[in-house]
């Protein structure tokens, strides 16, 4: 047996604030630029790839978040085994790399993803990061790619207040401290 | 701090992109066919104008999309964006 | 004396809660609301510091940012004092402790007050002119000369306080909280903005909050009532924000601001735990308002510096707001309208006003009736020709004006006062419109510069914007907003205002004295210690821009930035220059407001989070394995892993002979790697390395050199060919990020045609590296499937593995020279191989090895560092590596710049071997290499790049570059040392195996 | 003859209220024609003409400031003073200005204050270490006296530096310059100023160049707010706006001018004495004699001639400040600032003839121009006298980016360009 070892395995409380990494969803980066990629996504997941920028579609399994005109994340709500994620890895990789029409990355560990949860959340955010969240707040499925705290990460508004971010593995534990460090402030 | 209209992301702050210098300086199709002198113009020489200028931006910290800005150096305000590869826009 | 200089009832104070602190350690009461200062003026203190030249004694002098002369020294802890706090914003807590600063030894007795005895000899600017002779001796007056400045002292211990940051995105924010901001916070909040309304104080309503005077009404309320009405309305109030002891320090291109939160300074010490000490508020804001108001300023006559004499609405302020009396006999001095407030609010409260004596003719306004109508004295067209009173200020003298306002007339005659009020007239509170670029004109009725053009969203309102009375500050006010908004907002159409209006205007920016200007000390920069006369030696001399002046008068260059001085300065240079003021313009005003300490700048980016720590999936086991780590960029990376009594060279030296001699492991995982895929990918790398990459067989891997345009080597690595399509490139540590931005860079913009996509999977995997002569047995008890035969798994090629039916992929390639092998696996699994590889290798005496042994086995080899062995003047061909150059190929990047006529020398610097001839001598990186020793200066060829002790070579072996190195194969070379000479002989790169016998032994 | 500035000066003086001292220089109209004219009132310019003018014998110039003189990036740096530079090339440039430098006050007879109070460099990773060794032993064999320091003595040196091992990037050792040091930067631009205006030199003040005559391919003259001047040589010293002038000729220069920005704190009593730098950790900060601790900051990325720069760079280096000086994080910015650097792509400076007969450009400079300001302006006077290099600057010709030769100086540079 390996022993898998995710880089946090820890959730906080504080005050009307929630962070904790979630294990073992699987991820996977698209990228393509004709509509054949599209379509081949759409039939492969039963999800269209969004294209309006910042933005995210899904379904009760996946996920898949506009990164830029030609690139996407696909992320599970659940977790899902190790042979799921190459299944579904080969998958898409057969019916759009190897027909040359975009790339398939299994990039489940290179990105560790951190729920965050509560009112002030968004408080927690403006303590390291530049971006506007005023209507960001308010859009349910909404997708941005910013720093936090010269850290860069993605953020998918999941919910009222329930956020997802996604964060490269090394930088994830000092992310996670300082968002902790954070926390006791707000 | 800028405020940066990414042309795919929209308005963000400066500090998600990174500068690349001055635009529309095309690689030479065939380097060797050049002399040492029109290689240096392409290398280093440089417009480095002091008014409205066209440059490279990159949205290092967002969607990783390099794209180009008309921009006035000597008030930093920005004009236009428009994307590689597009024609920048005549107003 | 401390009981009659408070007067009760006042609405501001909490003269029900008593505050004990100490002032130069003497201790001293004072309520809840007050600042220092007025705590000391109510204990009868004025004299509170030092000028920063002559030592002269200097009191308060205003009640806000702007004082020039009230700069304390807080606290006495090492790590938590403060110096160069103004008395007139710290607000009063339990336990505080403050002190005089720039005098020795006390503030009563000041030794540095014989500089004011030589204040004839040290004009402005006279250290240019002198401390020449002898010439070696600068250092010894300076010595000195540094001594005697600087105002407060630096902690010597480190901050205990914690900072933080918010960013804060709003379409409106108002800056300030006087009548004219509380105005526009509303409008602009009832009309749908999401409204921030910023304040420096810790309460609202400006000076308007403690005006009341019959002169000034609104609806029959004074104007004080009005607008505390107001303020209260503004509780009710959806989408506002209101944040008092909040200073708006910097003012930035496209909106952007930043403000200081004081949350911690008014608290008394226990309180102060634990909690955020200031927070900077880092603002994005659609619209900006500013209402910061105007600032007093003082008039500029002989002696004008002497403790006692302040801005005469700082008096009225301390009066009217704080309940304390400045003096008991006040004189006042001005030249506009509004020093008759302060006379009347004094004499309202029972002090008594000696007389005003007025530069102007007459004034008609109301409130100079009103102040007529109290009995109170005007000296009109009269002038302060000197002060007396050496520690405090006791009596004045006074003339007459001349017509022209040049001269004085008549007989002198002295007024005994305790106090001084002095009013120059109003200066808008420009700063923050100029820091945002925007452009100022001139008004010549009253010598003010407004706000005039500027490029951002933004307007100026009240009195910052030149608008003076209270009518015209709520008329224009809301006039403006409506405009700004583009709302249309009625609800203070139908107020009814009283305002006294001001008429009569006069200013004289130098008022004259019986004596000559030679004799006189009118002060225009207190702090600094620089008078008119400065002013007009600089302008003497030739200096003639105002930057020249105040660069050689040091006028407003002190801790207040000029607030108080800077109009004057001006004013006097116009007025000898005999231009006219709008056309000498104006200092640039530069962030911050006022001073923003560090601490604030910096926020919580400090000790942990001074920057980002990146750690590898096998992290944990290193610490646990009591490794010392190496920073490598963000990158925390095993050095070595010293036993028991080992220093580093014996646990490298271990280290190193147990990879060759059996088996290492490295953990890997740093490196970049970069998964491209995409019909082009073949051809990119072609573009994008120096070598062929067409004909790489899928399951190969190949190790490539990229360069920059300039031809010089930029980053290398091995790249794995996955599939048709498919490539694994890995880059070095440091280069990851930059490599990938680059090549995103050529992708999008110069070859937008070629079909790559570009993604890194650096942290995807985990790369645990084993090598030696029984890498391939361990190898093969951890993934038993795997046939590891040389036929099938030959050298520079890869294979998938499942390791617990986990997938993996196993490079066999080697950095080392030895036969291994690189393990790519998930992140999430890399500990547990990294463990299961240290298991299965135990018997073998598997050793961990660092960067360090990593860097001593590569050199052994002759393996190039990019970073360091080269340093970005290195092209291939002087790292001896043409054969990484194809020759068929068209282009790639930096091609062309080899063959410029420098690049392609003969005799540029190459990369060689260097043997020390005694074995043992392990060379300096970075030691120059020569070929003579006796001459001077001699000629340095070159420099030793890496240098180490082989323990399986047992010598010392090196690598450097070396002018026309290729050629001289064999040289005796010699490296200097500061206290001895190193004799050398150029070689080989390859030091051990150089027929790759390792790399190929059947194992 | 300008008045002998001295002590006795200074006395003779107070007995008229200092009411009788002599302008520092004129404020002449331009004249018809000069023999050299130089664009740009700044250190080097000044420099310039005032070594033309005693060294060379040419007196009939004109400095023509579009401003105030010493406005630019000299009333703006820092004021680091230091050889201590990689290559022979640098080091002989730079080694020759700081030898002029020990002398320059009373040359001048204009205290500039250098004060040799040393100049640290710190490292803080293993490659800092490697190639600051390199440069210190460059140095020795150069006759630069900088040496090595360890952890330790960097420590006794200055010890407000945080040198506990325990940092995110501890201090490894530095290197210490000790002739290194400062000066007084409005100080060096006057008493040129004083020193070229008494030997005849026209420094015009408010006039801007807005065009360069040529006939064929030589100067004829130049364009200016105060009128056309006639001139056989143009010396061109207008550091951030170089490409500005070069441009009135269709010339391209391999400049980018970027805002850099600078610092000071509110002036407290001596804490610091020397003057510490660290690149790696973006941080480097000296005491003035007034009290303010002066703490450069970066460069931006852009271009901009706007005098300002980003907040983030500010920010980035009082974070470095406060990791390497904890005791500071109390201590307030009274003052921040922009100047405009031209940036060569090797950081290092062109002086040098151009393909224009009489034109010629001392440009490129970065963030590192100060300290090379006589020297600078000794070697420019010598090029423009000689219509030839002298061998201190011949490696620094534009013709270097052609041929590829350049002179890499990004580890020496104060600033990570």
């Amino acid at each position: 047996m390996l022993n898998y070892n995710s880089p946090i395995k820890d959730s906080k409380n504080y005050s009307e604030i929630k962070i904790s990494e979630v294990e073992t969803t699987a991820k996977i980066n698209l990228r393509g630029k004709n509509r054949d990629f599209i379509t081949k996504v759409g039939k492969e997941l039963s999800i269209i790839p969004p294209t309006d920028p910042n933005t995210s579609s899904g379904n009760d399994s996946l996920n898949i978040l506009w990164l830029s005109p030609d690139e996407w994340l696909i992320y599970s709500n659940n977790k899902i085994d190790q042979k799921n994620i190459n299944d579904l890895e080969d998958r898409l990789y057969n019916s759009i790399s190897k027909v040359k029409i975009g790339s398939v990355s299994n990039v489940t560990d290179h990105w560790v993803m951190i729920n965050l949860k509560g009112a002030k959340v968004y408080e927690l955010l403006s303590a390291g990061c530049p971006f506007n969240f005023n209507k960001f707040k308010n859009l349910k499925g909404a997708v941005t790619q910013t720093l936090i705290n010269h850290t860069d990460v993605i953020i998918h508004n999941k919910n009222n207040n329930d956020l997802n971010i996604f964060v490269r593995r090394s930088f994830s534990n000092h992310l996670w401290s300082w968002m902790n460090d954070s926390a006791k402030f707000i | 701090m800028f405020l940066i209209n990414c042309p795919y992301c929209g308005e963000r702050d400066q500090s998600e992109f990174s500068a690349g210098g001055e635009a529309h300086i095309v690689r030479p199709k065939q380097p060797t066919e050049l002399s040492d002198d029109q290689w240096a113009e392409f290398l280093f020489m440089r417009k480095n104008i002091k008014g409205v200028q066209f440059e490279r931006w990159n949205h290092a910290h967002g969607c990783r999309k390099w794209f180009n800005m008309i921009r006035d150096t000597s008030n930093d305000k920005i004009h236009a964006v428009y994307k590689m590869g597009e024609k920048p826009p005549t107003k | 004396m401390s009981k009659n200089l408070r007067i009760l009832n006042n609405k501001f104070i909490d003269q029900t809660s008593r505050i004990s602190f100490k002032f130069d350690g003497k201790t001293l009461y004072g309520f809840k609301g007050d600042t220092l200062a007025s705590a000391l003026l109510a204990n009868n203190i004025h004299l509170v510091g030092r000028s920063f030249k002559y030592h002269r004694p200097r009191g308060i002098m205003t009640c806000g940012s702007e004082e020039p002369n009230a700069i304390v020294q807080v606290g006495k802890d090492h790590s938590m004092t403060e110096p160069n706090a103004r008395a007139t914003e710290i607000e009063l807590y339990e336990g505080l402790e403050a002190s005089s600063q720039n005098c020795w030894p006390s503030v009563n007795f000041d030794i540095g007050a014989i500089n004011n005895f030589f204040s004839p000899l040290i004009p402005a600017a006279f250290y240019y002119k002198t401390f020449m002779w002898p010439a070696s001796f600068w250092e010894k007056y300076e010595y000195f000369i540094r001594k005697s400045a600087g105002l407060g002292k630096s902690p010597t211990e480190p901050d205990k306080d914690i900072y933080d940051h918010r960013y804060l995105h709003c379409d409106v924010l108002v800056v300030g909280g006087g009548i004219s901001g509380i105005i526009a916070a509303k409008m602009a909040a009832q009309n749908n903005f999401n409204t921030i309304l910023i304040d420096d104080k810790n309460n609202l309503g400006g000076t308007t909050i403690f005006q009341q005077n019959e002169c000034f009404k609104i609806n029959n309320s004074f104007s004080n009532e009005w607008l505390k009405k107001e303020i209260e309305s503004l509780n009710s109030i959806k989408n506002l924000t209101i944040k008092t002891r909040t200073t708006l320090a910097a003012y930035h291109n496209y909106n952007y601001l930043l403000a200081r939160e004081n949350l911690t300074d008014h608290l008394n010490l226990n309180e102060k735990k634990d909690k955020i000490r200031q927070r900077l508020w880092k603002i994005r804001a659609k619209k900006v308002i500013i209402s910061t108001g105007a600032i007093e300023r003082p008039l500029i006559f002989n002696n004008n510096d002497r403790p006692g004499i302040m801005l005469s609405s700082s008096i009225k302020k301390y009066i009217d707001y704080f309940g304390v009396k400045c003096g008991q006999k006040i004189s006042l001095f001005t030249n506009n309208d509004s020093t008759y407030e302060t006379a009347i609010s004094l004499s309202n409260s029972g002090v008594n006003v000696n007389s005003v004596i007025d530069i102007r003719d007459k004034s008609n306004s109301s409130i100079v009736k009103n102040a007529e109508k109290l009995g109170i004295k005007i000296h009109w067209k009269h002038t302060v020709i000197n002060t007396n009173g050496y520690k405090k200020i006791n009596s004045i003298e006074i003339m007459k004006l001349s017509d022209d306002g040049n001269g004085v007339i008549g007989k002198k005659f002295k007024e005994e006062c305790d106090c001084l009020g002095i009013s120059g007239g109003w200066t808008p509170r420009v700063h923050l419109f100029t820091q945002s670029g925007g452009k100022l004109k001139f008004r010549d009725e009253d010598n003010v510069f407004l706000p005039d053009k500027s490029e951002l969203n933004q307007v100026s309102i009240g009195s910052c914007n030149g608008d003076f009375e209270l009518n015209e500050i709520i008329k224009n006010s809301v006039s403006s907003i409506n405009k700004f908004l583009k709302v249309n907002n009625n609800s203070y159409e139908n107020l009814e205002i009283i305002s006294s209006k001001e008429v009569d205007k006069k200013n004289i920016w130098l008022l004259p004295s019986d004596k000559p200007l030679g004799k006189t000390k009118p002060f225009l920069d207190f702090q600094n210690d620089s008078t008119a006369k400065d002013v007009k030696l600089a302008l003497a001399e030739g200096f003639k821009s105002i930057e020249h002046v105040k660069r050689y008068t040091t006028t407003g260059m002190g801790t207040d930035q000029g607030k108080l001085s800077n109009m004057h300065a001006l004013g006097i240079i116009a007025e000898i220059a005999g231009v006219k003021m709008g056309e000498l313009g104006t200092t640039t005003f530069r962030p911050p407001y006022t001073p923003l300490t560090f601490g604030t700048i910096v926020g919580r980016n400090v000790g942990e989070f001074f920057d980002i720590t990146r750690k590898t999936p096998i992290h944990d086991w290193h610490v646990d394995n009591k490794a010392e780590f190496e920073n490598v960029g963000q990158w925390k990376r095993a050095w070595y892993y010293p036993k028991k009594n080992e220093n580093m060279h014996d646990a490298v030296q271990r280290e190193s002979k147990a990879a060759r001699d059996s088996a290492g492991i490295l953990d890997a995982s740093t490196l970049g790697k970069i998964d491209i895929q995409g019909s082009d990918a073949s051809e990119f790398l072609n573009r994008v390395y120096t070598n062929a990459w067409s004909k790489l067989e899928i399951g190969k891997c190949r190790y490539g050199l990229m360069l920059n345009e300039d031809g010089m080597v930029y980053d290398d690595g091995v790249t794995t060919r996955l599939g048709e399509n498919h490539y694994l490139m890995t880059t070095t540590t440091g280069g990851a990020a930059n490599v990938l931005s680059k090549l995103e860079d050529y992708l999008q913009t110069e070859w937008p045609e070629l079909d790559v996509y570009l993604t890194s999977v650096t942290d995807q995997y985990a790369t645990v590296s084993i090598c030696g002569p029984n890498s391939k047995k361990i190898l093969s008890k951890v993934i038993p499937d795997l046939n590891l035969s040389d036929e099938e798994f030959p050298h520079m090629s890869y294979k998938n593995g499942l390791i617990n039916n986990i997938k993996c992929r196993v490079m066999r390639i080697s950095f080392t020279g030895e036969h291994s092998y690189e393990i790519n696996i998930q992140s999430s699994y890399g500990k547990s191989v990294w463990e299961k590889c240290f298991e299965a290798g135990k018997e073998f005496n598997i050793t961990p090895y660092g960067t360090e042994t990593m860097h001593l086995l590569r050199a052994e080899k002759g393996f190039i560092i990019a970073g360091q062995d080269t340093d970005g003047t290195m092209t291939p061909v002087d790292l001896q590596m043409n054969w990484i150059i194809s020759k068929k190929k068209y282009d790639f990047i930096g091609k062309r710049s080899l063959y410029r006529s420098d690049t392609i020398r003969e005799d540029r610097k190459q990369l060689v071997g260097l043997l020390t001839d005694n074995p043992n001598e392990v060379l300096e990186e970075g030691a120059q290499i020569v070929a003579e020793t006796n001459k001077k200066p001699v000629e340095m060829l070159g420099h030793v790049t890496s240098s180490y002790y082989s323990p399986n070579l047992k010598k010392s072996i090196a690598l450097a570059v070396v002018k026309n190195g290729k050629n001289l194969k064999g040289q005796k070379m010699f490296v200097p040392m500061k206290n001895k000479i190193i004799n050398v002989t150029i070689t080989d790169t390859v030091f051990l195996d150089k027929e790759n016998k390792r790399l190929n032994a059947k194992l | 003859m300008k008045n002998k500035y001295s002590i006795f000066s200074l006395i003779k003086n107070a007995f008229s209220y200092h009411e009788n001292w002599q302008r520092a220089w004129r404020d002449p109209e331009p004249k018809k024609e000069y023999d050299v004219v130089i664009i740009g009132g700044g250190g080097h310019g000044l420099a310039s003409a005032y070594y033309l003018a005693k060294k060379h014998n040419i007196t009939n110039i004109a400095v023509l400031e579009k401003g105030w003189i010493g406005g630019g990036n000299t009333g703006r740096n820092t004021t680091i003073i230091r050889s201590n530079y990689l290559w022979d090339a640098s080091a002989g440039l730079y080694d020759h200005a700081l030898k002029i430098w020990e002398g320059l006050s009373q040359e001048l007879n204009y205290n500039i204050m250098f004060s040799q109070r040393g100049v640290m460099n710190l490292a803080h990773n293993l490659q800092d270490v490697r190639d600051l060794k390199r440069r210190t032993h460059a140095n020795r064999l150069n006759g630069i006296d900088a040496v090595w320091l360890n952890t330790e003595e960097v420590g006794k040196f200055c010890p407000i530096i945080n040198t506990s091992q325990n940092i995110r990037y501890p201090v490894l050792g530095g290197t210490l310059q000790k002739r290194a040091g400062t000066a007084r930067h409005d100080a060096v631009a006057w008493g040129y100023a004083r020193g070229a205006d008494a030997m005849g030199v026209d420094i015009i003040q408010n006039c801007e160049v807005k065009g360069i005559k040529k006939n064929g391919d030589s100067v004829e003259g130049v364009e200016t707010t105060k009128g056309f001047i006639k001139t056989k040589k143009i010396g061109v010293v207008a550091a951030g706006h170089s490409s500005v002038i070069a441009s009135m000729v269709d010339l391209k220069l391999p400049l980018e001018s970027k805002p850099l920005q600078a610092l000071v704190s509110e002036p407290v009593k001596p804490i610091i004495d020397t003057v510490v730098m660290s690149n790696a950790v973006h941080a480097y900060v000296s005491q003035s004699d007034k009290g303010e601790l002066v703490i450069g900051a970066g460069t931006d990325a852009y271009l901009s001639y706007t005098q300002r720069g980003s907040h983030d760079v500010v920010e980035g280096t009082l974070k470095a400040i406060l990791e390497l000086y904890p005791i500071f994080s109390r201590m307030k910015m009274l003052r921040q600032w922009g100047g405009i650097v031209d940036i060569c792509p090797d950081a290092s400076p062109i002086i040098s003839k151009t393909h224009i007969k009489g034109l010629y450009f001392n440009c490129g400079w970065g963030t590192g121009g100060f300290k090379a300001t006589p020297g600078s302006g000794d070697l420019f006077a010598h090029t423009i006298a000689n219509d030839e290099p002298h061998k201190l600057n011949s490696s620094f010709n534009i013709n270097r980016f052609v041929s590829g030769d350049l002179v890499d100086e990004h580890g020496a540079a104060a600033v990570a360009h």
